[in-house]
């Protein structure tokens, strides 16, 4: 590559990436910043205070918050990876009437507005005596059709001989989806499981709408806590609120962006 | 040792057309019993019902005497090797030798011995704790017969297992599997569509053409005595040279006006009235020495081969190769007078491709006791 | 046999979201009180009433400007990011990280991040056009900007993950094609147009069928930033069922709406599906 | 099937009775975030730690929307909390809603004193004589300006604008505007149709038919009349002129802008003075709001929430939320209260205790935003409209406002958003069964 | 027609481990030079760097006598085909062909001119307007070839071009690419890792192992006087048979006490006290015919190919394998008199694998003149 040519490449990479990161560059510094310096628009603080990490986590129990995300997040994303992998084996791996129609009603609900489902949801998370428990973060999200979708188009990846091969062996069907189709597809249960998890911690409404009081709640409330309608909302505190909030996406992001793309592209282009 | 025998049996996969049609025929216990036919001939379909993973759609199959149509493939007490292995990639050999063991009530010690015994007689020994990725294609090869021999499976199925490996590898690979065939005794079933392998590796071996049988027996016999154009030209390489001909009394006329004199024996046995096709193999035309010359020809093209010379030329609108041994130094172009000796033609009829007329033994067979003294 | 496997999926589906979804559609019919429990049935009376409203009027286009402001430009934006992150020079693995970082970004904690930027009075935004000599837009407030101003944040939003897809999507493509066209001597551009674009054109059509829907059902940002207004003009459909639903208990009018919009979708993926399948090159 | 499902986390849902440590529990929801519910958890332990019979849990819950939302799913079940704290436009609605217990009840049998409650505050929650819920966090509008710019400008620091036609003046007379830009406006109100009630009420004008919705079900929006036309023509004008700046809808967007210096004028809730004043780097006056130049001054609705009792709970987890409400009305909660939030003092005793007086000391502006609640006329205008969907008719008047600034005419913008108001008032009168 | 030309050209991906070390060979104008050698030896690092898609790390690249270390791949004046034939998928078959012509500043009717005839050449006129998906995959090696002679460059660079084909259809376009090769007067530089390929298309061939040059020659020079042991065990099918010899006056001994009688001349030329590895053609080992037998062996494997018989059997430690022509019917376990003649030897240094000894003419090389007469 030609001199000049690496430097347009590297002067459009560093221009795009200061557009990108812009945004999270500035949150970090306004949580840095005291009252006034906010209003004012600085753009680096003065100082550099960890009064408002201090008080955001005084305020509202974050630390609580942020554990109820994970553990949500995690429940959930084990959750979509075991009933969406259960659910791609069988549209990969049998045969039965109707298989294709079944996939193309799953793909559908990818269109349904979560909105609207919303309080018909509630009521039936009620009735199941579900409110304000893991369950109702949890459970309602496990089958996910994207994620069917992904597995589906990587389970259709492996060979069909692996599959004979085992049933001329007499292994049974579920040992076989868990000995061997399980373990070869990592790279995207592992791309699926971030992104479920990314998804998960991101979720405000339901989260709301379900839980009612610090035990269960994840982290986005959190957040919103932090802000006031009628008085005065203390922005450096609620930034830094949304530096806690981001950095765990941002650095589960960060280790597995690599594994992250391979497994997208896998689902999206085959 | 197990018999397997298919008595009529016919597949199709759409209830339309039919992929294999009437197939009939018995596999010796112990036997290497090779499948082969071009692409597409359902080679891998007959393998695969044998072995239970494709419904039968018409006829009879039996194994050992039992009547197995609908037997699922766990119980059909086999082994089957497949032409891309399938290992598992996340298992090491070892784990991928013994996957599978387990439903046959083995205890651990006893897996253990066989995994030991089997990668002892393939050579695998060392590599028991690698990846199947870490292994080069002829290993990977290795481990999945070894996957099949460890099962003690009377019966073994392999399809096209050679044909990822480059030539070299191939031609080790081929002794190996047929000493170990036989040294277990295995009754072994076979597809390949490369004639080589046929060839060399086949107690008997079926031709199979559309999804019919051309021909069933041993390799030498089917090659010197082929039932069909089909198979004459399949089987050999180079592959018989045919062409269309017609007869003039005591002579066989090319469409170029080229003869060949036949013998009176030999015209008397030919029916006037049909339409024929004659083949030669390539090894059969021969440097006309001493004047007696069948026709000239000029070279199209000379390949020279190490210990061999493959000479191109026309004859009519066909190209014709002749084979022979030694390098000969020829230039393209050059006139060549060219024998044929009308023992070594085969005749065929024209619409069915049947074999009509060959020699009834050939004369490049020896046996060691002859040929010295 | 199979539809064992696939039964928590079905159940769950069931459960979760065509029982809603048929509730949803049944409760169209009807008025509500608060609680959403039907109370009197008006037939179509909800729709009708729906397509006479100008306000649905101005959701819908809001809806239509939305998505045409947001699918194609992140489309191409993270298209842009993909193709220069795609090259193989030296430190190439931070730019792709930082690339794709929006996608670990919450909604909620990225639309703060906005707002504050959009201030009129103290938002960067407004300070760089300042600087630069223009005089100050009141981004989030003045009808004229506002839709797009929320687009921006969506796009930048939603940059990372088509982002991280596109990426993969260059990298299947074989290398060799590039090495022939370079023999060919054909320019930079014309490998962009003859080559990339048309071999990316599977995975560009799975982005841009995942964004059409995503923007179709924006809510959050909507919700922080504007909360439908100025004059309705960022009252996209999901927003508008949304404060039909729970701020207007008028539990019937938003299921009609989600009726429809659940129609759209569907008829405008299909379409996308009909149209795109044709222009899109399977390997 | 609601038994026994019940997985990990604490379940403290609202009809959860805490037999086991002896307490009565009782749960509150709000919609107190930020500074707010630091102070109302303070207050709430406060009380939990006075007596040892009632432990009393406040929750948030989101926005009043959302916190609604949810109450409005569970109402009527075991789900619902036993107090709920419910904006000031809600109040129809969870009196129509049949899942409530107006503590008149408890008024009654405690014989409680409720003329010790601000008069023109309780009488918002009071429908035909009864007290449905007990007024907590309760606001007003105020004027709000920048002294050091009325100084700046020539005018009179202690004398801000009364009417309409001074507003005008002194708006016009601190604008600085050069070339195009301007750099500081003269007035703004935020796009919150709380605004544009109180300047009708201001006035003496209804909001709707039937008595401002007292005297029966409203059918029809009178908001539209000349008495809101002053309001919005007021607006359309002054935007007109240039002197108007458009703040949008979120209050911290409005007071960073005035913080900023972008504005002069503009109307705040009381209870955000103390926050402003303390940010503010220059003098911050607080006055009555302006009326129109012929009008009487009529006086304020009180906003903000009060707090409700849920109906079909244990008799004795209702006694304990009563002993708690009886606990915020009394004058020592209700000064921590309005001296930490600003809000007011229900209880107007609250007023003489140290604590207070101490800080209208230090903040004489928070004496003003009293003076004008008890400068008000008791009158259905100031009571207040009493309408179910009132949410929906302020979105309306919010888009009629924003019209406003794309120039369109203020007759129109507002016969429009009594037209779409009427049309949900018809909906919800035939949800109703009438 | 250009000459190119590698002055001790060197390559190293990560700038420690050299991938090819100090090529130095000159391809003549119209030549067809074969590149060929084991996988992973460098062929293709080569050959890229030749098209200028690969940096050289070291010496100097001439492209008709022009220095072009540095220049970019389009103005090499070259073209290329690759092993996977890069096609895009996308375009039809005409585009492709097409693909980068504009570039030529070529007029619009031009292209469609050599388009046409280029097609008709290749037999790809019925084909234009289809995507490659819908062809087969000789159909796809067509198209890539017809795109590199469109642009009638007079270098044209080709990676294993026929890898992916079949047995049957790798043979016919041996013969194809040959006769094209020839036609255009192009200089062609082939990569490949078939020894049959290189022997039958090169004019000359260049064996490549580790990174570097063992032999650079015609191909029947190659395969009859190869330099060292592994040219000699590359080249030819079956592979050269080699084994650990010694000697005793005028006898070769193998590691089994088998011997071999040789010549004095050629027992003079050994150097006695090297270690010493002998090779023979497998060609070369002859039934004993009338008592002249070098030694007896047994056979472990026999494979009848048609017109030639494998006969493998074991001498010390390693398997030797007999080519005999004709149909041998030996049956496995048999014993064979075996017949050396010592001229047919090979002999190499043990250290460094060099040859030190082979006959100086081949005897079973033939002239047509020679032959008749
Ligand atoms: N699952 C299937 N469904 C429908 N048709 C099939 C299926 N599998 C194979 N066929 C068809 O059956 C015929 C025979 O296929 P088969 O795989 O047995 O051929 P083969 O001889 O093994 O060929 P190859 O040498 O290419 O492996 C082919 O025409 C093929 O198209
Ligand atoms: N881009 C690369 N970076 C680092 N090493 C490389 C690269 N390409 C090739 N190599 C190494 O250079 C050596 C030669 O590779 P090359 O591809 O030239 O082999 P080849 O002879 O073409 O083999 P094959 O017959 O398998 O194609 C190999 O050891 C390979 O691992
Ligand atoms: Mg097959
Ligand atoms: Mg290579």
């Amino acid at each position: 590559m030609s001199i000049t040519r690496k430097i347009v490449l590297y002067s459009l990479l560093t221009l795009s990436v200061l557009f990108m990161m812009f945004p999270i560059f500035y949150a970090f510094m306004i949580s840095f910043m005291q009252g006034g310096e906010i209003l004012r628009g600085n753009l680096i603080p003065d100082s550099f205070t960890f009064a408002n990490y201090q008080s955001a986590f005084e305020k509202v129990p974050l630390f609580q918050y942020l554990w109820n995300s994970f553990y949500v997040s995690a429940v959930v994303m084990i959750g979509q990876l075991i009933v969406s992998s259960l659910a791609a084996y069988a549209f990969v791996f049998m045969s039965f009437k109707g298989r294709d129609f079944i996939f193309f009603v799953f793909i559908s609900t990818m269109m349904i507005p979560w909105e609207a489902t919303m309080v018909p949801n509630f009521i039936t998370v009620q009735k199941l005596g579900w409110l304000n428990s893991y369950s109702s973060l949890t459970i309602p999200f496990f089958a996910l059709a994207f994620g069917t979708f992904l597995l589906r188009q990587q389970f259709k990846t492996i060979p069909k001989e692996l599959f004979e091969a085992s049933q001329v062996a007499g292994i049974s069907r579920f040992r076989f989806f868990w000995n061997v189709v399980l373990p070869v597809s990592k790279t995207s249960l592992i791309t699926l499981g971030i992104y479920s998890f990314l998804t998960t911690w991101n979720m405000y409404l339901w989260p709301l709408l379900v839980t009612n009081n610090e035990s269960v709640r994840t982290v986005q409330i959190g957040l919103k806590q932090l802000q006031s309608q009628e008085i005065s909302t203390e922005w450096g505190v609620v930034m830094a609120a949304v530096v806690v909030v981001i950095l765990p996406t941002l650095i589960l992001l960060f280790i597995g962006q690599k594994r992250l793309q391979n497994g997208l592209t896998q689902g999206a282009i085959k | 040792m197990k018999q397997v025998e298919l008595r009529n049996v016919s597949k199709s996969y759409d209830g339309k057309s039919q992929v294999l049609k009437g197939i009939d025929v018995t596999i010796n216990p112990g036997e290497f019993f090779v499948l082969v036919g071009p692409s597409g001939c359902g080679k891998s379909t007959m393998l695969r019902m044998i072995a239970g993973l494709e419904e039968i759609s018409g006829g009879d199959l039996y194994i050992g005497d039992v009547y197995s149509n609908h037997s699922p493939p766990s119980k059909r007490n086999l082994s089957m090797v497949f032409q891309n292995y399938a290992l598992y990639p996340h298992l090491t050999v070892e784990q991928n030798i013994l996957f599978g063991l387990h439903t046959k009530k083995i205890t651990k010690a006893e897996q253990k011995k066989r995994c030991n015994e089997t990668a002892e007689m393939l050579g695998l020994s060392e590599l028991l704790k690698r990846k199947p990725r870490q292994l080069s294609g002829g290993q990977r090869q290795r481990v999945a017969l070894a996957r099949s021999i460890v099962t003690h499976a009377p019966i073994c199925l392999m399809d096209e297992p050679l044909s990822n490996l480059d030539a070299k590898l191939r031609s080790k690979m081929r002794s190996e599997i047929r000493q170990i065939q036989k040294r277990l005794g295995i009754t072994m079933i076979y597809v390949t569509h490369d004639q080589t392998e046929a060839m060399t590796m086949a107690d008997r071996m079926m031709i199979l053409h559309h999804g019919q049988v051309q021909q069933i027996g041993g390799p030498i016999d089917i090659y010197n005595f082929p039932s069909n154009t089909f198979v004459a030209s399949f089987i050999g390489a180079p592959p018989m040279n045919l062409s269309q001909v017609s007869f003039r009394d005591r002579e066989i006329v090319l469409d170029d006006h080229r003869a060949i004199s036949i013998s009176e024996e030999m015209a008397r046995s030919i029916p006037i009235e049909e339409r024929i096709i004659a083949g030669i193999r390539s090894e059969h035309i021969k440097l006309a020495k001493g004047g007696k010359v069948s026709f000239y020809a000029e070279a199209v093209n000379v390949e020279v081969l190490g210990t061999e010379t493959l000479i191109t030329f026309i004859t009519g609108n066909k190209q014709w190769i002749a084979k022979w041994s030694g390098q000969w130094n020829i230039s393209i172009g050059e006139k060549l007078p060219l024998y044929i000796d009308c023992a070594d033609l085969y005749l065929f009829k024209q619409e069915t491709g049947e074999c009509i007329w060959h020699q009834s033994n050939r004369h490049d067979q020896y046996s060691l006791k002859e040929a010295i003294f | 046999m199979g539809l064992l496997y696939l039964s928590p999926s079905i159940i769950l589906f069931g459960l979760f979201l065509f029982y809603p979804m048929i509730r949803t559609l049944y409760l169209s019919f009807f008025l509500t009180d608060g609680q959403g429990v039907p109370v009197s049935f008006v037939g179509f009376e909800n729709f009708t009433y729906l397509f006479q409203s100008a306000s649905f009027q101005k959701s819908i286009t809001a809806t239509i400007l939305f998505v045409l402001y947001t699918v194609p430009l992140g489309v191409i934006l993270a298209l842009f990011f993909a193709i220069i992150a795609n090259e193989k020079v030296r430190g190439i693995g931070f730019f792709r990280t930082m690339f794709s970082s929006t996608m670990g970004m919450s909604v909620a904690a990225s639309s703060v991040i906005w707002m504050f930027m959009y201030n009129p009075a103290i938002g960067i935004f407004n300070k760089l056009v300042v600087a630069l000599g223009g005089s100050e837009v009141q981004w989030l407030l003045d009808p004229k900007f506002a839709l797009l101003s929320v687009a921006v944040s969506t796009i930048w939003m939603n940059t990372g993950f088509s982002f991280l897809i596109l990426l993969g999507g260059l990298q299947n493509i074989d290398e060799h094609l590039y090495e022939n066209a370079d023999i060919a001597g054909v320019s930079y551009w014309y490998k962009l147009r003859k080559i990339t674009v048309p071999l990316l054109s599977p995975t560009l059509f799975f982005i841009v069928t995942v964004s059409l829907i995503n923007s179709f059902q924006t809510f959050g940002q909507i919700d922080i930033l504007t909360k439908g207004g100025p004059i309705e003009s960022t009252n996209v459909i999901v927003y508008s069922i949304y404060k039909d639903a729970f701020v207007n208990y008028n539990v019937g009018s938003a299921s009609a709406q989600a009726t429809i919009l659940f129609f759209c979708i569907l008829f405008i993926t299909i379409l996308q599906f009909k149209l795109g399948e044709r222009k899109v090159h399977y390997q | 099937s609601t038994t026994g499902s019940q997985t990990e986390g604490e379940s403290t849902s609202g009809a959860e009775a805490e037999e086991t440590s002896g307490k009565q529990e009782v749960v509150f929801w709000h919609a107190m975030s930020g500074e707010l519910e630091t102070v109302l958890n303070d207050i709430a332990a406060d009380f939990n730690e006075s007596q040892d019979n009632i432990e009393v849990k406040p929750i948030f819950q989101g926005t009043y929307e959302e916190a609604l939302t949810k109450f409005n799913t569970v109402a009527g079940t075991e789900d619902a909390p036993t107090i709920m704290q419910v904006f000031e436009v809600g109040t129809k609605y969870m009196i129509d809603s049949g899942h409530i217990q107006p503590v008149q009840k408890f008024i009654d049998e405690d014989n409680y004193d409720t003329s010790q409650w601000e008069k023109n505050i309780s009488n918002y929650y009071t429908v035909d004589g009864e007290q449905y819920s007990m007024p907590f966090n309760s606001s007003t509008p105020v004027l709000i300006y920048n002294k050091d710019a009325f100084e700046a400008a020539g005018l009179d620091p202690e004398k801000a604008p009364m009417t309409y036609s001074e507003l005008k003046d002194a708006a016009k007379k601190l604008t600085k505007a050069e070339g195009g830009e301007t750099s500081q406006y003269g007035f703004s109100i935020l796009n919150y149709g709380w605004f544009f009630e109180e300047l009708l009420a201001e006035q003496g004008g209804h909001y709707v038919d039937n008595e401002n919705g007292r005297a029966g079900n409203a059918t029809k929006a009178t908001f539209n009349d000349d008495l809101g036309l002053n309001v919005f023509q007021l607006i359309s004008d002054m935007h007109k002129e240039g002197t108007y700046y458009n703040v949008g809808q979120n209050w911290d967007d409005m007071r960073a802008a005035f913080q900023s210096g972008k504005m002069a004028m503009y109307l705040d809730s009381s209870a955000g003075v103390k926050a402003i004043v303390d940010n503010a780097d220059f003098e911050v006056g607080v006055s009555y709001l302006p009326i129109p130049d012929d009008s009487e001054r009529n006086g304020v609705i009180i906003g903000g929430a009060s707090v409700w009792m849920s109906s079909g709970i244990a008799e004795e987890k209702q006694k304990a939320a009563w002993e708690f409400m009886k606990y915020l009305t009394t004058p020592e909660v209700q000064a921590e209260w309005h001296v930490k939030t600003g809000y007011f003092a229900i209880n107007p005793a609250a007023y003489d205790q140290d604590l207070v007086t101490q800080e209208w000391a230090k903040y004489p502006q928070l004496k003003v935003t009293v003076d004008q609640l008890r400068d008000t006329k008791t009158n259905t205008a100031t009571q207040g409209a009493l309408i179910s969907v009132f949410p929906e008719s302020r979105q309306k008047v919010v888009t009629a406002m924003e019209s406003l600034y794309q120039g369109m005419d203020p007759k129109e913008a507002l016969d429009q958003a009594a037209e779409e108001t009427n049309r949900a008032l018809e909906v919800a009168n035939i949800k109703q069964g009438n």
